[in-house]
């Protein structure tokens, strides 16, 4: 079944002020959370320290927006009790919530790597980080923009998009490990670049992730084939 | 053995044919839980006894209603001619005194031609009988007999009981149609009868009325006037004009403070205290009105300087009528201000109306079609009251709004013309039919309209 | 619904009221105003009632008033020799002994004249050798009814100040009456005839009995016939009738029936009863059949409200175990019904036994001085017998008019409680 | 209004079978010339309750009353089409009324005990259908269903006592014993806790919920909670069609039509 | 049934004031010698929509008509304790119960228009209190009054036609119109959709909504789900006790008193 | 407020059996997890490739079982509408399994490691990640155990639990960039060990996740001053 026409509101229009309330919640999450992942990845780019510390403060935000969300999807729960579409929206809402205050721990993660790693920043990796971030970001922005307008089409092409990123985290996986093999005083730096594009190899996944919840949302069906646990591309590594 | 005698039999092999058959039935019932019968046992029963007694009794009945009769033509057919009477009269007279004679009422007979035919028609009446009860009981122990038979596990026995009770309950029902039928073609007949002597124009129109003169057809030149126009006049005069000046605000403002005002207390003992007054017989208001009202009336009316009042006044019967009529109009009343749901009264409270307000502007509007048809059927019920104004309002067809003065009305005038020496086909009996009539389709036409407006406005608030 | 509703109702564009000023002095005039009214209201609702008791109170005042003297009548006692020779004088036995000339006799010796005592006053010394043949050839002082006038005086009706013309009894009359008083030879007593004889055209004999009979019997008949055909009907109706012509046209009969005026009875009974099947005049069948037919909407009517009044669900309750539609009828509907049934034929009978006008058209006026003993005898009934009485001239029948008025109200009276009674205790709350 | 097309929906494992212990085919009913049941098919199983739902108006009540032919009882009530009890067309017109509506209970919106005592409550079904040969057979019939409708501790000392006096719930539930006593296959039950408090509510849905197995039941409810809980499989009428049949977990998380959706989730009118 | 102490939890943000729109302290209400109401102390705001939950004949209607003192109408009813309207007892013998009921208005249960035109039900109560000065005034209030009930554009071309002939929902909607017009400070309504089916219902719950803020509501419900959706505070009720009284929110997800849980989670009884 | 005593059953009991059976959903799942998580480090010590093949396979069973006690959930939501204590469980039961189903994705990332260490394993960090792995399972256990008899005390001990394990996972991780500072050849070996015990730190984190959902569904509020965002603990490290 394809996305349905818009269905007609309810009838009771604050139940819709109410989804619309948490659609936007959530549209706000998402946008803070990107925005955090953004300029974590800037920090890093330019070794901002202080924006560094302006993002993990304002990870406290996106944790607190996230109760909030989910608080207000449970008490649409209570309150309306929701059926069929609606209540897969809600739902929808409530686990995209956490995803989302995931990505933004995410973003903080990477933030708090800056500090440690000013000055070491290795214009090798660095473009493809860049990018990778830019992909990542813009996956998860397509996921959100699916979510807020209930398109289960792009949704479904998320999931595809997944796929670029982990075959670029591999390709840098394998760059960074040769840094470390080349001058093992990079050990570390490497080591903290590793877990950077882990993360952001993490917010593909959980961009593909959102665009399950809004295409279950939106049909009531899974995503056929949907590869899970998909943080595992860097197992096929030789010794 | 008498007629009744072979109905106790038939009411014995009745009760046979309904234990037999329900034991019978009782036997293939088998166990509870197993594979039910259509019927139970007692179904079985009641059929066969049905069958035993209806068509039996039948015949019976039919015998006692009609048998005499052909049993005194076939006693005429057989008796020489010689001593048969004539037709018509003659024959009535005969047959009425061999009757009297067979039954023993009369000692001997006066015509010796009966005492002669009362053997045969003695002979005939017991041959009869015998035929006739012989067939009733052949009939009873077929029907019971054919059920008992018929009693299979698959038959409808209760089936067929329901339906036989159905069809009895439709004949009784026909006896209200056949009532109004009767009540229709016994006046139609009379007053067709009267309007062939009397116009109808002049009965309608006329302003004179003195029946009695009529039957006086030695005097020459005088037949009697039928101008109905007075006692018409008198009808709505005191039934509709001054029994409701008096009815209709007593009965709907008692209706009111009961049903709105009146403590529950006070209910219980106001509201039997009206019905007694409703339970009060017409009669008993007729002679209060005549002995105590009527001369206070009178005396009053003398004491104002009107010098023409009558001891037997429209005002007098008028207001006996109206308070006779109260608790009519006020039951009527409650009924339709009751029928308003306390609901409507709670929200009219309950925008700050005060309970007058609420009374004058929400209920009694919306119970105005009640009261209004009410009010209808008061009125159609105080122009057909009889004997207030046969004992109160004298017998003057007055055309005269002088409440002081006596008037007469139709019912009164009905009451009066046939309860003398009645001569069946005299103008001034027939009179009291036309009179009947006019009054049956006036309180017809009331009551048509009056039902259809209460009822109406019964079916908004179901 | 395309939901062209809503934006335009929210509130936003709506021009605000200003509030209502409830304390301003306009609209505390205007308050008080309405509860001056709101008491007027409410009195005149009261004074209706009053009115409307008070009424009642009235009647019933004036009735008892007269009434109660029709249960009390005067008796003279006159010294009574049963002599057997001059009681079998003319018929030669005893079984049709002469007693009224015995009496005069005994009158005219003692009092000089006959008018003291009734004309009816023989008939208690032939009670009393009924009572007890022994008597015969003794002497003994027998209380016997009083003559007319004398009742009157003894019951103070007279008054003597007044000249002779003026007054209902003459001058030796009354000089009798002054007599019968010192020898204390009259008496008030209380008036077992009145309760246990039937009309006469001397007022101090007559009595009810007959006509409460008479009413019995009409009532029996008419509770006979239209009881059952009522109810069935009523059931045929609620329960069973299609809709359909013959069920409208049925409906439409009742409803009218119940409203035709009960003279139109009294005229149906006239020309189908008497005229057409020449059934005897004046007697209980006729009358209980004519009103029967006019019971008969009422009770109809009174068993459909009772039936209506049953509640659909318990019908639908009992269809749904699987009764059957009579099954349904008998178990449930009729026993709850019941109480409503009979209030409303109680009630309907009631009206029945006071009823008056149609039977006066079948001739049940009739001067009737024999306790009927079947329904085909000559009858007549209470109301009919007050109407007679009403009729009459004599000054003693206003008193047993009154008198048989209270005999029949307590009749109804009794009948309606047990209506009441009924529908109090049956009364259910669904 | 929106647009809807009249297409049944019928979810795939309830595809028509013809051995279901009743079935409805291409019903209709007419009051007079008014079409208040378009052309409806449906499967009645004997262990699923099922829920008719829908608008109000929408014949619910109507089709759940052709099930025991309480519709009979309406003279301009007509029902075209076949419905089979066990195979059997129960409108043939040698089918016997009263044995069917012993066979097909039927639960009302409003409780509606006799104005009799308890016990002669529950006995009359099986009095007049003579189950019982005894009293001590009718004794046990009595409290068997009692129990199972879960109301014999609560009465079972006051047997005597009118059923008008227990409270609305209790009645409703002693309404359910005496369907119950006459041991029907089916049980209709049409709003039967409408006019119950929440509580009372609860109650009734318990014990339907412990009858579900045991007989066919069949409820109509406007409260779609209701329907959810207690029912296995729920059907959705519109305008005298059957718009939606399925499990009722698919119906209330997932329907398949627009029209159910819309309703279910507060859309419609 | 468990145990529970009668203690009331009011929650730290609805802690008793005295400028709230009506206040009722220590308020007792009986029926004859029975307590309906139990000396319940409680703040009606003016911006707030308040739901009375609890179970049957726990007294939430009882305690809801004191505050028009409909309570009057009933002979037994006899009310202790103090209600005020803007600080003003309005039990005080010289509080005018025509002006207090016309500030207070009601909605009921059943829909009960007045059997008259569309146009009168609502002039209605302008017209016993003189509001109108002159016709187009009039006009004027019933047009707004129905436009704020949401009714306007379904009825106005039709304002001479019964109140009656309306839609159940839609009657009564027309008796929320109806006590608007006399311009109330507060909104008493008794279970306002239990006659209703739930489309009505819907509408009526979005008309409740749209007043919230304008008038102080106070709504008893049966239904949970109503009071959750309609009210932002909650109180509940229980053998004539207030439980527990505070936001809505908290009292449906997470109640503080065992009896409230119990109740709202269907434990009881 | 402490944990609620017990509250009496469901008027409806069906209600009661459908949040027991959703309870136990999550138990079984949560065993599960563990069990895979228990595995897949034995497989790894041991070097059981088959092993590491099967708990491979048998993660679908867990994505599947996820999905299961989803809908269940959702179905429970729509049919119940619970409110208030039951509405909070079944959210948590909700966000509970996806926990575990996320625990499941690591100990299948754990086994698929198996194949490639095989033959490569340090015996120098092999105990440090047994017993990691051991306080991680134990933890687990714990949450679930909180969970299983909704025991908020429990639930609280858990979060102070995380502690120790991120503790752990510091040293461990200091000690696999030491080895490959020593040999640089290790890098990619002690790579993936460094993923392995960075899993076995989210578990820590997953179980306290848990015990928060139970917690607040217990009580209805948050655990106060619970550090969010667990996983930055690598990030002090010195380059
Ligand atoms: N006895 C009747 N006579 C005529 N029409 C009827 C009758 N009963 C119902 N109807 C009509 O048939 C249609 C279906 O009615 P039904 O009672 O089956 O609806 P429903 O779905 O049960 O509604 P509700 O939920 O309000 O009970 C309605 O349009 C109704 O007006
Ligand atoms: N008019 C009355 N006379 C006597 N007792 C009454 C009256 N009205 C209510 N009661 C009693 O007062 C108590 C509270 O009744 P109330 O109607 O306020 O309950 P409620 O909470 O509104 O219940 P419901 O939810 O059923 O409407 C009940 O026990 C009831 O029986
Ligand atoms: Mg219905
Ligand atoms: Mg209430
Ligand atoms: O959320 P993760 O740490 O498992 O990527």
């Amino acid at each position: 079944m394809s996305s349905p026409p818009s269905p007609p509101g309810h009838t009771v229009k604050s139940f819709d002020d109410d989804l619309r309330s948490l659609r936007s919640m959530i549209g706000r999450m998402g946008g803070l959370a990107r925005k955090q992942l953004d300029d974590s990845i800037e920090a890093l780019l330019t070794s901002d320290e202080e924006a560094a510390d302006r993002i993990c403060a304002k990870d406290k935000e996106l944790d607190e927006m996230e109760m909030e969300a989910e608080a207000y999807a449970i008490s649409i729960i209570a309150r309306r009790a929701p059926m069929a579409g609606d209540l897969r929206e809600v739902i929808a809402a409530l686990k995209i919530g956490s995803v989302i205050e995931r990505v933004g721990d995410y973003a903080k993660n990477c933030a708090r790597r800056v500090s440690v790693l000013a000055g070491h920043v290795d214009r090798g990796v660095h473009p493809g980080i860049a990018e990778m971030a830019r992909m990542a970001s813009s996956l998860l922005d397509d996921a959100l923009t699916s979510f807020a307008q209930r398109d289960s089409e792009l949704a479904k092409k998320v999931a595809a998009g997944d796929e670029a990123i982990d075959d670029y985290y591999e390709s840098l996986f394998q760059a960074l490990l040769a840094q470390i093999a080349e001058d093992p005083n990079q050990t570390a730096t490497a080591t903290h670049f590793i877990f950077i594009i882990k993360n952001l190899e993490r917010v593909g996944d959980h961009a593909t992730n959102i665009a399950e919840m809004v295409h279950y949302s939106a049909t009531g069906d899974h995503i056929a084939d949907r590869p899970k646990g998909g943080d595992a591309t860097e197992i096929s590594l030789p010794l | 053995m008498t007629l009744g005698g072979f109905a106790l039999i038939i009411v014995a092999l009745a009760v046979l044919a309904y234990l037999t058959t329900r034991a019978r039935a009782a036997a293939f019932g088998g166990p509870a839980g197993t594979m039910r019968s259509h019927s139970r046992p007692v179904y079985h029963g009641a059929w066969a006894a049905i069958l035993a007694f209806v068509p039996a009794i039948l015949v019976i009945v039919f015998w006692a209603v009609l048998g005499d009769n052909i049993v005194a033509q076939q006693t005429l057919a057989r008796i020489p001619e010689a001593i048969r009477p004539g037709s018509g009269i003659e024959q009535q007279a005969f047959l009425n005194e061999l009757r009297a004679v067979y039954s023993g009422a009369l000692p001997a007979a006066f015509n010796e031609n009966v005492a002669a035919a009362v053997p045969v028609y003695g002979e005939l009446v017991g041959f009869w009988r015998l035929v006739i009860g012989g067939l009733a009981l052949l009939l009873a122990l077929i029907g019971g007999g054919y059920a008992w038979l018929n009693s299979q596990s698959e038959f409808r026995a209760r089936t067929h009981v329901e339906s036989f009770a159905t069809i009895v309950l439709a004949l009784a029902s026909l006896v209200a149609i056949l009532t109004t039928f009767g009540i229709v073609l016994s006046l139609l007949y009379e007053s067709l009868e009267f309007f062939s002597r009397v116009s109808p124009f002049e009965f309608i129109f006329g302003t004179q009325w003195s029946p009695q003169t009529a039957i006086r057809e030695d005097q020459v030149g005088s037949t009697g006037a039928f101008g109905a126009v007075p006692l018409f006049w008198g009808t709505v005069f005191i039934g509709a004009i001054i029994a409701m000046i008096v009815a209709i605000p007593l009965g709907l403002m008692s209706a009111i403070y009961l049903t709105q005002y009146a403590g529950a207390s006070a209910r219980r003992i106001l509201k039997p205290l009206l019905e007694i007054l409703a339970g009060v017989p017409t009669v008993v208001y007729g002679y209060f009105a005549a002995l105590t009202v009527a001369p206070a009336v009178r005396e009053f009316a003398i004491s104002i300087g009107i010098d023409s009042a009558s001891s037997e006044s429209a005002l007098a019967a008028g207001a006996v009528m109206g308070i006779m009529i109260i608790p009519f109009v006020s039951s009527m009343a409650d009924d339709a201000l009751s029928a308003v749901p306390g609901s409507m009264r709670d929200g009219s409270l309950a925008m700050g109306a005060t309970p007058s307000e609420t009374i004058k502007k929400v209920l009694v509007p919306a119970a105005l079609p009640g009261i209004v048809g009410g009010i209808l059927l008061a009125v159609s019920r105080a122009i057909g009251e009889t004997m207030i104004v046969v004992m109160a309002a004298g017998q003057a067809a007055n055309l005269t709004a002088n409440p002081f003065e006596s008037v007469t009305t139709v019912t009164a005038q009905i009451v009066q013309l046939l309860t003398g020496d009645q001569e069946f086909d005299s103008a001034k009996t027939l009179s009291a039919f036309a009179l009947g009539l006019v009054l049956f389709i006036v309180t017809l036409l009331l009551n048509i309209y009056a039902l259809a407006v209460v009822k109406r406005y019964r079916e908004a608030y179901d | 619904m395309t939901d062209p509703s809503s934006p335009s109702d929210t509130g936003e564009t709506l021009p605000e009221r200003t509030p209502t000023e409830w304390h301003s002095n306009a609209m505390q005039r205007r308050i008080r105003r309405r509860y001056a009214r709101e008491r007027r209201f409410r009195f005149f609702g009261l004074a209706a009632l009053v009115l409307a008791a008070g009424f009642l109170a009235f009647l019933l005042f004036t009735i008892v008033s007269d009434g109660w003297r029709g249960f009390q009548r005067a008796e003279v006692a006159v010294e009574v020799t049963y002599v057997e020779d001059e009681l079998t004088a003319e018929s030669g036995s005893l079984a049709r002994a002469d007693y009224r000339t015995l009496l005069r006799r005994d009158l005219r010796e003692q009092f000089g004249t006959e008018r003291v005592a009734s004309e009816g006053a023989w008939l208690r010394l032939r009670e009393r050798m009924e009572e007890n043949p022994g008597l015969l050839g003794q002497t003994e002082r027998v209380w016997v009814v009083a003559s007319p006038e004398v009742d009157l005086m003894a019951k103070g009706d007279v008054d003597f100040t007044l000249p002779a013309e003026r007054r209902v009894v003459d001058d030796e009359m009354v000089e009798d009456y002054r007599d019968l008083r010192e020898s204390d030879r009259v008496r008030l007593a209380f008036n077992s005839g009145f309760l246990s004889r039937a009309d006469s055209t001397s007022s101090e004999l007559a009595g009810v009995w007959g006509a409460l009979i008479g009413s019995i019997l009409t009532i029996l008949v008419t509770l006979a016939i239209s009881f059952p055909i009522g109810v069935m009907t009523a059931v045929y109706l609620e329960e069973y009738a299609p809709k359909n012509r013959i069920t409208d046209i049925i409906e439409v009969s009742i409803n009218n029936l119940a409203a035709v005026p009960s003279i139109i009875f009294g005229l149906l009974g006239l020309a189908v009863f008497l005229n057409f099947f020449g059934m005897p005049r004046s007697a209980p069948l006729v009358g209980g059949l004519t009103l029967a037919l006019m019971t008969l909407p009422v009770i109809v009517i009174a068993a459909r409200v009772a039936l209506q009044s049953v509640p659909p669900s318990i019908k639908d309750a009992a269809l749904g175990v699987g009764a059957s539609r009579l099954q349904v009828i008998s178990h449930h509907v009729l026993p709850v019904a019941l109480p409503g049934i009979l209030t409303g034929t109680i009630i309907g009978v009631s009206r029945a036994l006071g009823e008056t006008a149609p039977l006066l058209l079948i001739g049940m006026r009739a001067f009737v001085s024999d306790i009927p003993e079947g329904v085909t005898q000559p009858a007549t009934v209470l109301p009919v017998q007050i109407f007679l009485w009403s009729d009459e001239v004599g000054r003693g029948f206003i008193e047993k008019t009154s008198a048989a008025i209270m005999v029949l109200l307590a009749v109804l009276l009794s009948m309606n409680a047990l209506a009441i009674y009924l529908r109090n205790k049956f009364e259910r709350r669904w | 209004m929106a647009e809807y097309d009249t297409e049944t929906v019928v979810h795939e494992e309830m595809t028509l079978r013809n051995d279901a212990k009743m079935t409805a085919r291409d019903v209709s009913v007419f009051y007079g010339q008014k079409q208040a049941v378009r052309s409806v098919s449906i499967d009645v199983d004997s262990h699923y309750v099922t829920a008719f739902i829908g608008p109000s108006g929408c014949g619910k009540s109507t089709f759940l009353r052709c099930f025991n032919r309480m519709n009979d009882t309406i003279d301009i009530a007509r029902v075209e089409g076949d419905i089979d009890l066990d195979g059997r067309d129960i409108y043939d017109p040698k089918m016997d009324v009263v044995q069917l509506r012993a066979r097909v209970g039927m639960v009302f919106q409003k409780p509606n005990p006799f104005p009799k005592s308890i016990y002669e409550n529950i006995a009359y079904g099986p009095r007049i259908h003579g189950l019982a040969e005894s009293k001590t057979d009718m004794d046990r019939i009595v409290e068997t269903s009692l129990q199972r409708a879960g109301l014999w501790n609560e009465v079972k000392d006051r047997l005597d006592e009118s059923g008008t006096a227990l409270s609305g719930g209790q009645q409703q539930r002693l309404c359910i014993a005496r369907a119950i006593a006459v041991d029907p296959e089916v049980i209709l039950m049409d709003e039967p806790c409408s006019a119950l408090d929440p509580i009372a509510t609860a109650k009734v849905e318990e014990l339907i919920d412990e009858l579900q197995g045991r007989y066919a039941i069949v409820i109509v409810t406007h409260n779609m909670q209701q329907a959810a809980r207690v029912s296995q499989r729920t059907a959705f009428f519109h305008l005298g069609h059957l718009v939606e049949y399925g499990p009722t977990d698919e119906i209330f998380t997932n329907p398949k039509a627009d029209r159910t959706r819309d309703y279910i989730t507060g859309r419609f009118g």
